[in-house]
């Protein structure tokens, strides 16, 4: 069922943790900036795709796991590695190709992995990474632990074949699964309505009887909640929930795309950032009087040195060796 | 001659065939709102409306079968996959439908459509999304494969694929879209299954097509200059047909051969090309077919891996070497 | 919506129309027993997947639609061929493998076509026929005729990604496909109810709000008006339908398959054999009066000569020649 | 030795891995309730549970998903194809996930997945059910591919292949699996990327795999009685990695080779063998390697054109007349 965007009152003794929220949106916020700006200057290449505007979500939606559950998503994902613990530097040089990446520079900003935090993904192809999120649910099953699987891709991936296959086996085997749609309005240049006969993607899961909820994907308290309650559907019930968060890219599809043009207009980008989830967040917090300027400056000083290490980090990891082309592609 | 983009020849080519012909309409993830992922369906919309330029979801299976189905009953489709790394979600219906689909029905049902877009490599965009698939489109019977390199083939390749009663691939390359060269203003078409010497030479043959076209003639130049090394350069443009009478008889002439493709080497088009050379012309060879391919790897994201994981001129260069025992 | 199974009392001015529903139905059944003898025999090959049980429904259907509308099935379509006006004889002979087969021979039980009835397969990648319907669909929409399309599947099939992505996309773009579901309750070995979340199978119109219906499948004139309900909705709205008809299969999945076994048991098979569609409609006409054991007798009797001739054809019918082999691969 | 069928040699590697390892697990299209399509898995549900052998929909994208996915986070699933034909619509999830993730991971994440079932033609199953696919997963590195001809091998294959931890495509054969064959008691394992030779000769190599071993092995025979030609049968085992060693030695001490398959043509598995062949013994080569192949056709349903289409051993003698100039 929907859900009403309301979010209860900012609860002061769990500022640490809206606090905790901001600067996680911060830092990512600015990494992709950065990010944005080393791309301009062709320190990085291929394709890049930006997740400024969407911070919430992956913020709102990630903190409400386990160490030990398990991370799917895009090739729009250097936030949701970011927050599930990768180190920003690795990150970054990733990005940059550097063997000091967290994908050892072969596999760039769409192949983001790190086994460490259990953060599996990083997949190119819409709609592919769904089954194996699926597949990690169901060793879940099969090793009977409580653990819970995520897994973010966009509203323009739920008219492919892989979204239908996967919920269906999803709800019949019960697997602890939270499929995380996060609904920019736009698959590159094709809006929602264009490309679905159904606008509203929580409707989907009535094909699988499947759990759904709808949620602003602005707010990173409302995200953090639905997610919480399908976690716990997952992790007590074992049974998959589909969540559609509405948001929106401020950013071209990826830097090699136009900001808006044939598909957006300029009015329509200027007025989504009105609601920009950081500065809610901000607002809000402040309102609470849990957050000063002066607090806040600290925050953004923080972050901001985090990822000028980061900035350094990636410039000064190595290349990958020559020899590094031919390995890694079969395990002796 | 006016000179023109390979990515604009290719919009003069849809724009005449669907001025030509009201059953040829274009279908694919943006091609129509967004001018398409890569420029070459620009005006199209505009120009034939929504009825003919068909924006689609992100669906690869089901558009493939649309156009197929759209083909059954006497369609001219042409869809565009964004790149070919994605027509794998939608290859059963290439193979399965489209190919098949003549044979199972006893001759009574054609299929003409062109499933075209970028294949191979452009600049970092890592394992998922470089990838050449030549040898496995023309590993099937029922399919035509073309891989045109210049701008004047891709134009007279496009404008045959399309008019074609059967089920083309035709593989386009990022990395050309941008290239320039003459292209006629009259109309004109090319046939498939016709090879075209791109340089004429007498000391060895160098069998190419699509992007590897250029790397095979920059080493050509530098095999003239740096070691008086004459190579005629084969455009093989469409690899199913093959025009093997075309390179067979180059190699009758320069009795070497070294074959290059961007693709894996593993049952690559290279491999065919040998077995066809070493049959039609074992006499006439003194030495064995050595083959330049894609580095046997998926592809790496890292920018000088990249790099050496293509074939470029010092490679073809080496081979050549090695075929004329120069080294 | 869910129509009621109830169907108007017979209409005496339409005994014309059910005895031409029960001859069909009657051609159809003798045909698959008299195939499934050759089959026994040796002289047909390779898979041959047999309707009998679902008779109703591609009558039912079939008999709804105008010459010129489009046809397309699964494997399990010789009924679709013969319903659909192509002769019993050459889709005998192409079971045969012979020359004067409707494909010449070269497609066999599982590729039956015939453009002269505007048959169009005789598919047998389960699903693969959907996005073909949906492309008719789309030339017809294209050329503005008031065509209409329909396609047979199974109910095992909606769970695949093409039934997905091709429904999607048939609403999206409103095209004129009547997607029928024959739901014969098990894929080979497997129960709907092991391998879809959602076990009644028009449900999963929801996902495209696509109109639905489900109607009794033993019942050849519940068939034929929901069919020729939704074959208004496209000729004249334009707009695709999901019918879920529940029928049953009373042979195995094929003739290499067993009857009964793992997965049902013979009690439900005689069970639902008692709900047999033919018997049924015989009954509806006899207390109706519109059908007396004489007429009866004769009609059976044409049918089955009709099917002898089908059997003499057949096996007079030449092999094609060593060169087929090689034609037809490309058209010239 | 007891004898078994290839189809309970399978059964016995699934039964043995499934027992030694409680990561290995079973999953597809009828494989636990109905036994099987082809009844490989038969009785494994019940020995295992419905957990360890798992039923799919129809969702052959989905299920192999699933299985890279589990395999990800450390299990080893054996996916089954009821037949490679339909492998189509999942071959994205072999090519872009599985074969890739270890590479585009950095080496973090393995995946060790085997995907199995039967490939190549049956009897009469027509055009959409009769491909034989070898070279095209062969073509994809981070894929291995492994075809059996024999019980024998079948076994000891399977279960190295069960237990390497990269994803391997295992390839059988609808017309094998009643095939019977020696088969140890005591458990053993079969290297991948090792060539057997199934018969020695001196005269000429046949190089084979699969269902052709046979065909080469009666044309062998033949080829003895007949025409005094003593044939060398090289069985590949495993099509990549390619035994390449045991291919060059075989051919430089026969000067002569065909290459036999039931794949078509163009690109196929054989194209790769006679690259590698006249690269590695191009000065002992007699004569050119002829190939062998099925009809570069879609598979007719027709019974005689069916077996028309098909290798046997009157071409296999025909294809050594040639190499041997007897003809
Ligand atoms: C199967 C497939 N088709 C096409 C593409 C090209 N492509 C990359 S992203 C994209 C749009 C996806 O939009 P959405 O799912 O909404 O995610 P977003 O980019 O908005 O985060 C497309 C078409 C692809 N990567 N994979
Ligand atoms: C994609 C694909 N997977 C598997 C098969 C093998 N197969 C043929 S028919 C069938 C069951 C289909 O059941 P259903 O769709 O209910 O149709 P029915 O046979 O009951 O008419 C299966 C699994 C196939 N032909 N295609
Ligand atoms: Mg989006
Ligand atoms: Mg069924």
């Amino acid at each position: 069922m929907a859900q009403p965007a309301f979010v209860s009152q900012l609860d002061p003794d769990r500022a640490e943790f809206y606090r905790h929220l901001l600067r996680q949106m911060l830092l990512v916020r600015r990494f992709e900036e950065r990010a944005g700006e080393a791309y301009a200057q062709g320190r990085i290449g291929g394709f890049c795709h930006l997740y400024i505007g969407q911070e919430a979500v992956a913020v709102g939606a990630l903190t409400a796991l386990r160490k030990d559950d398990y991370v799917f998503a895009s090739y729009r994902e250097h936030a949701h590695a970011i927050v599930q613990g990768t180190s920003v530097s690795t990150v970054m040089a990733e990005l940059f190709g550097r063997a000091g990446g967290c994908s050892g520079g072969k596999g760039g900003s769409m192949h983001l992995f790190d086994v460490g935090h259990n953060f599996l993904g990083g997949h190119g192809i819409v709609g592919s990474h769904l089954p194996l999120a699926a597949g990690a649910g169901f060793a879940i099953k099969y090793r009977d632990t409580d653990q819970v699987v995520i897994c973010f891709f966009g509203e323009a991936a739920v008219n492919i074949g892989a979204f239908h296959e996967t919920l269906n086996m999803a709800a019949l085997w019960g697997l602890p699964v939270v499929f995380l749609c996060e609904n920019n309005r736009y698959g590159m240049g094709t809006a929602l309505e264009r490309a679905a006969a159904v606008y509203d993607v929580y409707r989907r899961a009535c094909s699988y009887d499947m759990a759904e909820e709808t949620v602003d994907g602005m707010d990173v308290l409302a995200v953090h909640e639905a997610t919480t309650r399908a976690v716990e559907r997952a992790r007590v019930e074992r049974l998959p929930t589909l969540i559609e968060a509405r948001t929106y890219r401020y950013m071209g599809h990826s830097m090699a795309d136009p900001i808006h043009g044939h598909y957006r207009t300029k009015e329509e980008l200027e007025e989504q950032k009105q609601k920009d989830p950081i500065l809610d967040l901000q607002v809000r917090m402040a309102e609470g009087n849990l957050l000063d300027d002066g607090a806040l400056r600290v925050m953004k000083q923080a972050v901001e040195e985090e990822i000028d290490a980061a900035m350094a980090f990636a410039e000064q990891s190595p290349e990958p060796a020559p020899e590094a082309l031919f390995t890694d592609v079969y395990r002796e | 001659m006016p000179t023109l983009t390979y990515r604009d020849a290719l919009n003069q080519a849809l724009r005449e065939e669907m001025e030509r012909d009201p059953s040829v309409f274009l279908m694919g993830e943006e091609v129509g709102v967004y001018q398409g992922a890569y420029k070459v369906s620009r005006g199209l919309l505009e120009a034939f409306g929504p009825l003919r330029v068909v924006d689609t979801p992100i669906a690869e299976l089901g558009f493939a079968g649309v156009g197929v189905g759209a083909a059954m009953v006497g369609l001219r489709p042409v869809i565009e996959f964004m790149t070919w790394n994605f027509a794998l979600l939608a290859i059963d219906q290439l193979v399965n439908s489209a190919a098949k689909m003549l044979y199972m029905s006893g001759g009574q049902i054609p299929i003409p459509v062109v499933f075209r877009g970028p294949g191979g490599a452009a600049l970092q965009l890592a394992a998922q999304h470089s990838q050449a698939f030549e040898s496995w489109y023309a590993h099937i019977p029922g399919l035509k494969v073309v891989a045109p390199a210049t701008p004047h083939d891709a134009k007279g390749l496009l404008k045959t694929a399309i008019r074609d009663d059967n089920p083309v691939v035709f593989l386009e390359g990022e990395m050309l879209y941008n290239a320039k060269g003459d292209v006629p203003d009259e109309e004109y078409t090319i046939p498939l299954g016709a090879a075209d010497v791109k340089r004429e030479g007498g000391d060895v043959t160098i069998i190419c097509h699509s992007k590897t076209v250029a790397v095979a003639l920059k080493a050509a130049t530098r095999l003239a200059e740096e070691l008086g090394v004459s190579a005629e350069v084969v455009d093989l443009r469409t690899i199913r047909p093959l025009d093997t009478a075309a390179i067979a008889s180059s190699v009758r002439k320069t009795n070497r051969c070294v074959v290059v493709e961007e693709g894996w080497p593993f049952c690559g088009v290279g491999a065919q090309v040998v077995d066809e050379v070493q049959r039609e012309a074992f006499d006439d060879l003194d030495a064995p077919v050595i083959r330049v391919t894609g580095a046997d790897v998926p592809m790496p994201y890292n920018k000088q891996l990249e790099r050496a994981a293509k074939p470029d001129p010092d490679k073809v260069i080496a081979a050549v070497k090695r075929v004329t025992y120069l080294d």
